[in-house]
């Protein structure tokens, strides 16, 4: 099974294209994107990081779990590290199924399961700092260039 | 013990090496260590992973270590 | 504004470009697609017809009463007219809002409510005959090219 | 008077011309003109449009037509 990661833009009518089918007469697409205001703060882009062993694990049992809830619905998710800037996809999550309730129902707790539990982070990079979302302490001042270095490549190896 | 987010940037590093830990020491006494070496480690609510697994929040942090197992510590998640 | 109904394929990337911005960070895309089977029968393809003005005007309502309800939100819908072959899509409807909960609420009420009430027929081509969906006493045999002629441009004009 | 889907396809055509109706006459006395033409009107529960509004259920069917009323029958819906 591919990555439900990459570090670069996410391919979302690729993604699409590996769901559908013509038994599939519904397909319900959700795409996450990088919102440029942030509880009235200006965001410049967002960076993710996520425990990669652990989070390919996690959003693989959560499409499982979906899977088994709504037999026949076919389901994928990407989620986007490092870098995102604003206005593109930093999650997309695709279902397929027979009829549109199950479609809507599959897509949406894929990505509800996976928001909250997935261990992914998102730092929001404003023009004066960096900010973790979920841990208000972690702003660190210093503009966009702050938190360089450290999980630039978004994501951990195993 | 690997660190996220914003522990990771607390710590300056992604992977905290404790030494001297007893044998048969618990999920809580390698914390207690990390204490010592991550500045505000307790600033956030964060989450434990045993070798990839969440640990019940309940008295997981008791369960002995075990040669060989990766901990890591995990603030709040917000992927999406 | 645009049309929302099309007789050819419908572009569901120009139609998510139409409403996404980088205000909105959750966007929900719904497309139907033509089924082969359809109630244990075999389809060929579908094809639609419109009450043309008056399905136009049913469509723009109902995104207007979608926008009242989720101000937030930027709505598009497409409607195909004409024949639609297995797998492409029949229709689309895209939901862009600041967060989720609006973009899937929003993207349900439109799909639902076009499908229960804009004056739009989706008749199924069978290997040995056709039948208007809703209307069981329709059904003509003589294959895939029984119905053509009447309705051929898949709408009528005003 | 504009016909529809399955409507349509038993009339053989997407218009009828409805001749000789009285001045004042209802949508329920075109529709009676209909059925002399349209084999089958009745073997599907149909609404009507006048002038691209539905027209209601309960009484809409008594309202006088007007000279210039786009009339439409109108089978069960099935788009999407």
């Amino acid at each position: 099974m591919a990555s439900a990661f990459t570090d670069g833009r996410i391919d979302v009518e690729a993604l699409v294209r590996s769901v559908a089918s013509d038994e599939h007469g519904a397909i319900c697409t959700f795409v996450g994107t990088a919102r440029r205001r942030s509880e009235g703060k200006e965001v410049r882009r967002l960076r993710y990081e996520a425990y990669l062993p652990m989070a390919e694990a996690a959003v693989a049992e959560i499409v499982a779990a979906a899977r088994a809830r709504w037999p026949q619905a076919e389901i994928a998710a990407r989620h986007r590290l490092g870098d995102c800037p604003l206005g593109e996809a930093s999650v997309a999550v695709v279902a397929a199924a027979p009829h549109r309730d199950e479609a809507f129902a599959a897509c949406r707790f894929v990505i509800d399961t996976v928001k909250a539990q997935a261990p992914i982070w998102k730092q929001e990079v404003f023009t004066d700092g960096t900010a973790w979302v979920g841990d208000p302490a972690s702003f660190r001042s210093g503009g966009a260039g702050a938190a360089g270095g450290a999980g630039a490549a978004g994501g951990r190896g195993p | 013990m690997l660190l996220f987010a914003g522990l990771r940037e607390r710590a300056g590093r992604d992977e905290l090496v404790l030494d001297g830990l007893p044998a048969g020491a618990t999920v809580e006494q390698a914390i207690a260590q990390a204490r010592g070496i991550v500045p505000g480690l307790d600033s956030v609510a964060f989450a434990v992973a045993r070798n990839r697994r969440l640990l019940p929040a309940a008295n997981g942090r008791r369960e002995a270590l075990a040669e060989g197992d990766e901990l890591a510590l995990l603030p709040p998640v917000s992927g999406g």
